[in-house]
């Protein structure tokens, strides 16, 4: 008796267009804003033929104003609409960091619950093309720090797709985080993570919940997006060498699923924290102080960090390279824990 | 331009409540605070700014809205909250930080939140302006005439969210009305050494749109050019920007030394006061005093009912702190 | 033989204006600009008496616009002035974030070193007053966590002239944090924190040293600013009961004294750190993670977090004190940590 | 007006040499991208936004400027360094991220500083506006006459930078001169879906400063009008605000697959370019074939240098990746 698994392979720009597609024909309230989300399709590609199915009335190209439509998006949200907006790169929060933060963030509570904002904040994250400082960067613990936003991550076609309903039909501002590479785009480089199975009808992932990417008995290594692939193809790596490495994909910064993390390390008794973002005060330190919180007697060996070394994401591919964190670089410091306790 | 009657008594109750109100405030938070000051202590602690003077900006063109209309308002947000229709009683109750408060005790004065009369305001200068532009696209998308009303002071026209809004405003069409209430300062600092040009109707043009300005905290000629830029905007022709020279009475917040300004000025304010002015109009228009009193007495009675609704409502439990983050959603 | 201590009472305000007044003098290209900070002197007196002894053309008044006159400061750091500019509450970073973070905390490495920008960003942090959650953050993590700014946060009047001193001379851009209830304003609840010995001539304190406010054998408290003095408060409790607290007062979080931290957790054996700023992502989350990287094995027992729990503030009196933490929780969760190992 | 001599053939070799460098460039970040384009291969990595048409623009002001002189650039940032005089071999090793370059490989093609022409660009739309106000005051407050000048596109006028540094700059008489290139879009987006007002120069308005419009990328305009805001501004009389009216004949970066054009836009603007109407114009004056010969081939000549010197140097070591965060500082 065979089973057959029908794989329907959608780059990861397409799954997300798709989740808003088919979002926009179930419910009427949701609409999307942005630069060039129009006809352009989004630089990203995350809105890649919405503008020819539902026209500019739903589709709508703004002005370079991220606090005016980002604001207006929460203003559209308060009146019952269910807005999904475009920041089209993280690094330009810094124009529109007070819409997003002391109104989108705040409004519900301040409002003693009664103003729900329906919208979720979508945006590009990443680096590893040379795009230097401004255009690099993925900045998941500025936002996750902040209390009032849900903040996911997806790293799979699949989880794009099911956590993008998940995000439209949250009734909660969601910070939608994707990342370039792993959108598949024609013009990034090619990888393999970022085309997967994606089934056709509606299907929604749950915001804060962790995935276990790769199971694993010597090690645990917490990631999120494209560290969750570099930590695959490490755990490939270090399979070889007889160290079998548990990989969690976190998916959700918040709520941030700490019982996924802390039962793993129960089990592997080392854990490395793997991040795109800069090292301190970061997604690494979370981690760690949860665990050392709650599962320290379960530690062999001191907890390992591997992120952005605290500079600024340089331009030059050799620069550039040496501050992101990558499969060998994962790796060596797994071996290097493995010899620690 | 004849004003309907009931316009007129409207606005002239509502000037008067205002007034009442933030009088009535200027008590309740000196109340604990003295002998020396302390900004956190007594029954309203936090910051305070009130609007006494300044009341012909919001009754002059709220006076025109629907309940369906939104309205968003700035730090100093009473006058724009009773002008359209919050209930006093849970707006009084959520300053006094109770329960019963519209935020449950959350928001606080300068975050006043209800659904019910679209009403809202923040402490971020400007930052209610994209929302109010937010509002208008909602209007219009679904075919609605609902309009938005979003004010600022003076001093808001040089935050970039002035510009990027009434930018987005202006192209889209929205139905939304920018009311800049000039109240000569932002904090301590004068218009004139904050803004360019002297008076804001002349930032119109940068949109494209009509610009209006309204001298000598004219409630009725507010009330004028606030009906043609209300019908306007329903009529979906877009957005219009008005600005008030208005008073400001008290400190920007209260506790504030004013050493900016002469000591006479605001004595000489008072006595171009609106609400006598109107009080005048009407009287001259034969509305017969103790009609007015009549008026009076019921907004003052509001008022009463308010301080003593918050005063008497509870406190939140302390953990209510750890509720509302999210509101719960069944996906 | 009696040494007099001639103690020179200051307090928090009257310190930074003390030390900008003084490098005013002695520097031409020194200047201030923000709102409000002319005649008025500042909303939290950081500038008083400044515009009576510098006079407008120094001492300036802005507009409300704080991506301009911020980055107003920033051009005018790259042609050698050395600008004081203050944003008057840190809440309201997210109106101009760009220039902060993009721009003034990267300029000098996307220069490769050729561009310096000697400015002091200086801004109001703190709650406790019933001013909501617009204005009573702390945001420490949200500034740290970017690379490029030197970030302090002094605690006692002597450090904010020292430190404010050597901001001034340092050639980066610092972010200078000062909490509102340590400035020793007369409109505020007055704490005897707030006052202090400061010494007239001008002296620096180092940025980057974190300082140990009490030493202890028994727990290793690490906190900045305010907490620092709730938590010496609750030494001082805790002393009562035999258990014998060492304080560490941060004063920097970037650079981070890392060495202070763990050196003394492998004298004590045990880690609280204390927080205004939120929860998650934050100092108390970076804090522990050093020490479960550097001194795992020293630590007898769990690490243990207190800091505002992931909500906005919220406004009302009781709610507010619920979510802050004071000298009796610190207090609480030291017993329970020694309770624990 | 008549222009000198030297200022035309400045123009002309300037606007050759630009050209010139922008289809080097073309050319350069092609290499190692195809046959499957990945934006992060090749010798030239990264985003690539190329200014070829907008030349006038940069040199029509650029030639009035002096050394001490403050120049902010955006994203789009080529034709504006070389007409302040950046080094070109420095500049293109930037590019080529390498260690010889302006920011030793750290900034890029968007990132470029050079203190030595007082010359920075970056990648956040309008951002660099208030660091030329800023230059601009500490030209003012040191008693100099050196003028500040921010170039921004049309897309980036309804930024809340672009607001709020203009009324600063007015207010405060800054001597800074804002340029906008209206090349027609702002990526995709044509200025009718992202500006209310037809023009830019109709802003001048909100500041009360002067507009000036440059119809049709016309050099010799943009030289009149920048003339009289570079002078205005020296004399410390305030800022000013031009737009030009320019064209991209590139995509907005390398790669961009132009879906928002027409097809035929682009061979329509080139009819009309300005460096053949420039030349023609030198014609007409009676200068000689030859000597403009000579010039365009100084300008390769200095544009070739500059590449071999991005393609020989060396790239920085990985490790330097960690320097430059922070001066060493004496405190
Ligand atoms: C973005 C931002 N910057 C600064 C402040 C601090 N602030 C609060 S009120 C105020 C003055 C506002 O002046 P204006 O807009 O004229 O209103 P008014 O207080 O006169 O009613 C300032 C600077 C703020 N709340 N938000
Ligand atoms: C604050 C910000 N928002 C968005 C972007 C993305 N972006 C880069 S260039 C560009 C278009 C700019 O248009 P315009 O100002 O007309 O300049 P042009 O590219 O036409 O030269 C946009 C939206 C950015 N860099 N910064
Ligand atoms: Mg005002
Ligand atoms: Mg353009």
């Amino acid at each position: 008796m065979a089973t057959e698994l029908k794989q329907r392979l959608l780059t990861g720009n397409k799954a997300m267009a798709e989740a808003i597609a088919q979002e926009m024909t179930r419910d009427p309230s949701v609409f999307v804003m942005g630069e060039d989300v129009g006809r352009y399709g989004g630089i990203f590609g995350a809105t890649e033929g919405l503008y020819e199915k539902f026209g500019s009335e739903r589709v709508i190209d703004t002005p370079i104003s991220e606090t005016a439509f980002i604001g207006a998006a929460i203003g559209a949200a308060a009146e019952g609409m269910r807005p999904i907006v475009e920041l089209m790169f993280v690094d330009f929060f810094g124009v529109c960091m007070d819409q997003i933060y002391n109104h989108m963030a705040k409004i519900h509570y301040m409002s003693g619950g009664s103003v729900k904002l329906p919208l979720v904040l979508m945006t590009a994250v990443g680096g590893g093309y040379n795009d230097a400082a401004q255009h690099s960067q993925t900045l998941y613990a500025t936002f996750a720090h902040l209390p009032g936003l849900k903040v996911v991550a997806p790293s799979t076609p699949y989880d794009l797709k099911g956590m993008m309903i998940s995000a439209i039909r949250d009734d909660n501002p969601v910070l939608f985080m994707f990342h370039k590479s792993l959108q598949g785009l024609g013009w990034m480089a090619p990888i393999d993570a970022a085309v997967g199975h994606v089934p056709e009808e509606p299907y929604t992932v749950p915001i804060g919940k962790a995935r276990i990417a790769r199971e694993g008995r010597d090690v645990t290594i917490v990631a999120v997006q494209m560290m969750v692939h570099h930590a695959l193809a490490a755990a490939e790596q270090l399979a070889a060498e007889g160290i079998e490495a548990e990989v969690i994909d976190l998916r959700s910064l918040v709520p941030l699923d700490r019982q996924t993390i802390v039962d793993s390390v129960r089990k592997t008794h080392r854990l490395l924290v793997v991040d795109e973002d800069y090292l301190s005060y970061g997604i690494t330190a979370e981690v760690a102080a949860t665990v050392a919180e709650q599962a320290l007697y379960e530690l062999a060996a001191p907890i390992r960090r591997l992120a952005v070394p605290d500079v600024p994401i340089p331009y030059s591919r050799p620069l550039e390279q040496f501050v992101l964190p990558n499969p060998d670089k994962i790796a060596a410091a797994v071996r290097q824990l493995m010899a620690e306790g | 331009m004849s004003i309907p009657f009931e316009h007129l008594q409207w606005m002239y109750e509502t000037m008067v409540k205002i007034r009442t109100y933030e009088e009535r405030l200027v008590e309740a938070y000196a109340e604990g605070k003295y002998p020396v000051f302390n900004i956190g202590a007594g029954p309203v602690p936090g910051e305070m700014h009130l609007a006494a003077g300044q009341e012909p900006a919001a009754v002059g063109i709220c006076v025109h809205l629907k309940p369906e209309d939104t309205v968003t308002a700035p730090h100093r947000p009473h006058h724009h909250a009773i002008a359209k229709g919050v209930d006093l009683r849970r707006m009084t109750a959520e300053i006094y930080g109770k329960a019963t408060g519209l935020g449950k005790g959350k928001g606080g004065h300068m975050h006043l939140f209800d659904p019910a009369t679209k009403f809202s305001c923040g402490g971020i200068i400007a930052a209610g302006m994209p929302h109010a532009a937010g509002a208008a696209l909602a209007s219009k998308m679904r075919g609605k005439d609902w309009v938005a009303v979003a004010f600022i002071g003076e001093g808001a026209a040089n935050q970039g969210a002035f510009h990027e809004t009434l930018n987005l405003a202006a192209l889209w069409k929205l139905p939304l009305v920018v009311v800049i209430e000039d109240n000569r300062y932002g904090i301590s600092v004068p218009k004139a050494l904050s803004t360019a040009v002297e008076r804001n109707d002349a930032r119109a043009a940068a949109y494209g749109i009509p610009g209006y300005y309204v001298a000598d905290n004219d409630v009725l000629e507010m009330y004028r050019v606030s009906r043609e830029a209300v019908e306007r905007a329903r009529r979906g022709e877009g957005p219009s920007l008005i600005e008030i020279e208005t008073y400001r009475y008290l400190g920007h917040f209260q506790g504030d030394p004013e050493v900016y300004r002469a000591k006479e000025e605001v004595p000489g304010l008072r006595e171009k006061d609106p609400i006598r002015r109107l009080r005048e109009h009407l009287l001259a228009q034969g509305v017969a005093e103790q009609d007015m009193a009549a008026w009076e007495a019921r907004a003052k009675a509001a008022v009463d009912e308010a301080f003593a609704f918050a005063r008497d409502s509870e406190y939140p439990a302390p953990e209510a702190a750890l509720e509302d983050v999210f509101a719960a959603s069944e996906v």
